[in-house]
């Protein structure tokens, strides 16, 4: 965990709102963990939660959605410009803790964690990817070079299966499910693995100002108190959640 | 080189530089990211004689270069602080202060007798927390309730004792003579301003308290003008914060008047700020020919 | 279409959102840059009973998200204003207000004469000049002092009158109460906030005056959270600003309980920002289903 | 004097520090007049005032000199970006009442509003540019296209003639001088024409906020009491002037 002014290598657009953000780094990173953001100008104030998407050979990768302030004034950044970058934070999924197969589910914008866990992961897991339709999709070749099975679900069906991704996949297969996405999408997921008695770990989202674990901004209700997201999660296994969040 | 050493309420700072109350938690984090024995002070996070979970609802929310939060005092108590806590902070080789904040005299009290028995360097009293009494209404506003308190917790207390205004106060000038009349050994300004949000799409106020605390830079001019209210005021130290990014904005507080100065939100913008800042505070004063900072103070 | 049409004050306003004093001078320089009787009123520079000159020295600062400004209000004086601008401003076909200010009773008084004779529609009090009387301390400080001078010119005053609070009151929601038990028909806030900015480098304040008023989007939340202690104090219409820079923060206001508001500062960062923000609001009820802003005033 | 979002079409350094911005823009301007320059993010507050460097077909050209935060953020601008201009503003330069031979002077940066001045002056003026050194010049050449005389002075005579360049000035040749540079350069020709009973006419920089009339922010102190540099101004005759400003 370290502050670095990094330079960008590449930030390009690969969906309706959606860019990949490519800054030199050299360090070790967890999959499931994340970076605070933040341009070198002051047209915002707090940096950026943003998950680590891809570690390559020195360079850290990201994939946002342009949501509001901060994430389109980074949308504009270019080859060569700096931007700060804080991590990496949190403390990411368990992997070395995992039972059983192993189904990594994602849904729109919170696939962007998933690349990355998938290929650490390697052949071990199945991944399930939903999206509103096809011109709302994204990376979908990225996660089938590295993993075996990728169902991709569209509410459409203009890409891969039509309907909700929670849906296709076969609990009673899995060991263990990693989720990141939409809270609807996650309380389904968390339900029908308590069903099945499957261990389900979800990566949280809450607002954050230091992203390092002092403020106590983003707490997360648990079952042993308030934990913080950024510094106690952003991964927790959903047994511990207070449920009807 | 510059020197800047401040001796201040009986204490020697290694420079003027401390950080806030809320925004270090109780420093554990920083001590990953850089030696944190270069801090003048660390301001431990507000502490309350029992813990507090604090408020539920959404917790920040950002503003033009500003910063709300109702964290609401979470904090694991002052027997954890004491126990959990200060034994590692006191290892940072910085002064150590503890923020004590309460909700009626008892509160007080109580924290104080328990911090005189550790070897907490300073106590930091919040004194805009609701006081329960005085029907919700903070202790800090208005002067003769705070000259109530700190006058009796002065008698009991064996640390110097540093009194955290809120820019909410109704008169800043009278505030910092009643706490210096109540014997305060310092005062520290300011705390948040308090400030409104609204979610116009749920039509709701963004925090479930419905007011929450404003700091960042956006403040900062408005508590330079309160630092230096205080300051013309009173002879004991000030302590200044709000808004502070940079070296310069330390000179501008020194320049208020300020003894001391704490930084507070920058260290989210930022997490090394405090790095910079003391470096750039000592490259200013190499740069400018100032060799003690009292050159310089409360010249405006 | 969404009714955008407020009667208050015994006025009916086209539309809520006028534009603040000291910002849009007389008019005149924005009728050349779109058609002022969209708004639904324009107040006046500052007056003064005799023409001012105003401050020496550096007038404007910008900060974080912020402007400091200490103009001292210069104006021609009441006489002028009445006979240079007033009967063009009244073929604007909105509400005109004339700001008053004033140094002592007499001041006041004597403007207000004067005003009674013509037609100008509103006059807002500016109660935030120092007070010479009162040792340099500004009227709008303590409820009872402006109790005192609202009662008396509210005996006087032939307008309907609506007294502009200054955020540097001791406690906004007495002060409210103070207003309106002297009979003033609305208060407006916020007036700016006293603030410091320092030239490090000169090693002295920016300003001739040491202290300016802070306003822009820095205040905002500020702002919203007085109007709305102000909005549950009262039963007169509170008329919002302090930051004020699209449709949306117009909605956060009148939620926040405003009846009307006006834009300052925002002015200045888009001349025609007032067409934008009228527009967006009747675009937001159409958009909401909201026929009335009734239906949203005040539900914080 | 309108507000419009205007298309970049070039923003292209020339000097250390120095930038040379051209915005569409279709109307007409008066030399010696300036615009008010916002980028559309909220990196910084006010609107800046920059003159009018030059005006072509259809675009208005802007000199401009990188100074704290608004000057640096317009100079990372790019070509199709967008920016807010409001103008034009002010009264620029009385040119229908000029008598006899014409100097213009510009001191650093102060050439900005010169350039545009010359042009519409046609051969009928001589131009006189001050540096510190030929690493801090510009546009130079720019002006010897439109001016029968341009003399260049600077500081280390790198370039040009060596000196101020208030000293290359043969006051009594002409019926008026025109300037626009630092204070001190200034301040030395109002003296020198007053010696010399020239006419003279200087372009004031005040902070300003609003840049049309309303804010009162701008003032210079006149012997007719307070005008507005940004509407009354920014040229104003030296005569009018209080002086030991
Ligand atoms: C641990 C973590 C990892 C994340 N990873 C990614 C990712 O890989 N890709 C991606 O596109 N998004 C990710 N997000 C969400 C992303 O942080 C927000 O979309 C972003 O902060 C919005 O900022 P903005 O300035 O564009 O929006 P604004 O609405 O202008 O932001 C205003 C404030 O609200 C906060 N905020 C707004 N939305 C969210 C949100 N959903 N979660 C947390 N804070 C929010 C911002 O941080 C900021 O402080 C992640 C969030 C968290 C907590
Ligand atoms: C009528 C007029 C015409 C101008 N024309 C040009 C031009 O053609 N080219 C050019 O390079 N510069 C010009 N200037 C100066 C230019 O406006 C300032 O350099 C610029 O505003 C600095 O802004 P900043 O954000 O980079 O600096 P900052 O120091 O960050 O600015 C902070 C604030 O101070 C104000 N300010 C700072 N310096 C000046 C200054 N010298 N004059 C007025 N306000 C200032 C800014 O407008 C801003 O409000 C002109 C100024 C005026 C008044
Ligand atoms: C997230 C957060 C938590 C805070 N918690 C406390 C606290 O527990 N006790 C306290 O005295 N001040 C607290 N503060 C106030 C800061 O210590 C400081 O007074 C204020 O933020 C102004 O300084 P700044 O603008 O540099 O942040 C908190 C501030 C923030 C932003
Ligand atoms: C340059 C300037 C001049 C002002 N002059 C006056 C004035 O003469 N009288 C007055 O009541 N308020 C005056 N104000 C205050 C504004 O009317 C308004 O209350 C304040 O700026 C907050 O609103 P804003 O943030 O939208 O600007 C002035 C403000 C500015 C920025
Ligand atoms: S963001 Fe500060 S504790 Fe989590
Ligand atoms: S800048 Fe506002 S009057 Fe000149």
């Amino acid at each position: 965990m370290k502050v670095v002014k990094s330079k960008i290598i590449k930030n390009e657009k690969v969906s309706k709102n959606i860019y990949r953000l490519s800054c030199e780094f050299a360090g070790i990173i967890k999959p499931g963990q994340f970076f605070m953001l933040k341009t070198l100008d002051n047209s915002y104030l707090l940096p950026r939660p943003i998950s680590v998407h891809d570690l390559c050979e020195n360079k850290v990768v990201f994939l946002y959605r342009t949501e509001g302030k901060g994430t389109t004034k980074i949308s504009t950044l270019r080859e060569n410009d700096e931007i700060q970058l804080f991590g990496p934070l949190g403390n990411g999924f368990d992997i070395d803790n995992l039972s059983g197969k192993t189904a990594v589910v994602g849904g729109g914008i919170g696939i962007a964690p998933l690349l990355y866990l998938v290929k650490v992961l390697g052949k071990n897991a199945d991944v399930f990817l939903g999206f509103k339709d096809e011109e709302n999709s994204y990376v979908v070749n990225e996660f089938k070079k590295y993993a075996d099975r990728t169902i991709v679900v569209t509410e459409d069906g203009s890409m891969g299966e039509k309907g909700f991704v929670t849906d296709f996949i076969s609990y009673k297969e899995y060991g263990t499910v990693l989720t990141c996405g939409p809270e609807i999408m996650m309380n389904k997921i968390i339900n029908n693995c308590m069903e099945n008695n499957v261990k389900c770990y979800v990566s949280l989202e809450r607002r954050m100002a230091c992203g390092m674990g002092v403020c106590l901004g983003c707490t997360v209700e648990t079952k042993n108190g308030n934990k913080r997201a950024c510094k106690d999660g952003p991964v927790f296994s959903s047994d511990e959640l207070v449920r009807g969040e | 080189m510059a020197n800047l050493k401040i001796n201040a309420m009986g204490l020697e700072f290694k420079n003027p530089v401390l950080t806030a109350s809320g925004t270090y938690g109780f420093g554990e984090e920083f001590s990953e990211i850089y030696d944190v024995s270069i801090l003048g002070g660390i301001c431990s996070k507000g502490l309350t004689l029992n813990g507090r979970s604090g408020n539920t609802g959404i917790r920040l929310w950002e503003t033009p270069m500003g910063l709300m939060n109702s964290i609401g005092l979470q904090n694991p108590g002052v027997d954890s602080f004491i126990h959990q806590e200060l034994p590692r902070m006191k290892s940072y080789n910085t002064i150590i202060a503890a923020n004590l904040g309460g909700h009626c005299d008892e509160d007080y009290y109580e924290g104080i007798y328990k911090l005189n028995e550790t070897d907490v360097d300073l106590i930091e009293l919040n004194i805009s927390c609701p006081n329960v009494k005085s029907g919700g209404m903070a202790f800090g506003i208005k002067s003769a309730v705070a000259y109530d308190i700190v006058s009796k917790l002065r008698k009991i207390c064996k640390k110097p004792l540093m009194v955290k205004l809120s820019p909410n106060a109704e008169n800043i000038s009278e505030m910092s003579i009643a706490c210096e009349a109540a014997g305060a050994d310092g005062i520290s300004l300011i705390n948040t301003v308090q400030a409104l949000a609204i979610d116009i799409k749920k039509r709701k106020a963004v925090f479930d308290n419905i007011y929450a605390g404003l700091s960042g830079p956006c403040v900062k001019p408005i508590a330079l003008r309160m630092v230096r209210d205080a300051a013309k005021s009173v002879k004991i130290p000030v302590c200044g914060l709000g808004g502070i990014m940079s070296a310069e904005d330390v000179v501008e507080f020194i320049m208020a008047g300020a003894t001391l100065v704490q930084i507070g939100t920058g260290n989210f913008i930022k997490p090394d700020i405090a790095v910079d800042i003391i470096n750039g505070l000592s490259e200013y004063m190499d740069r400018e020919g100032i060799k003690s900072l009292d050159e310089i103070r409360g010249i405006i």
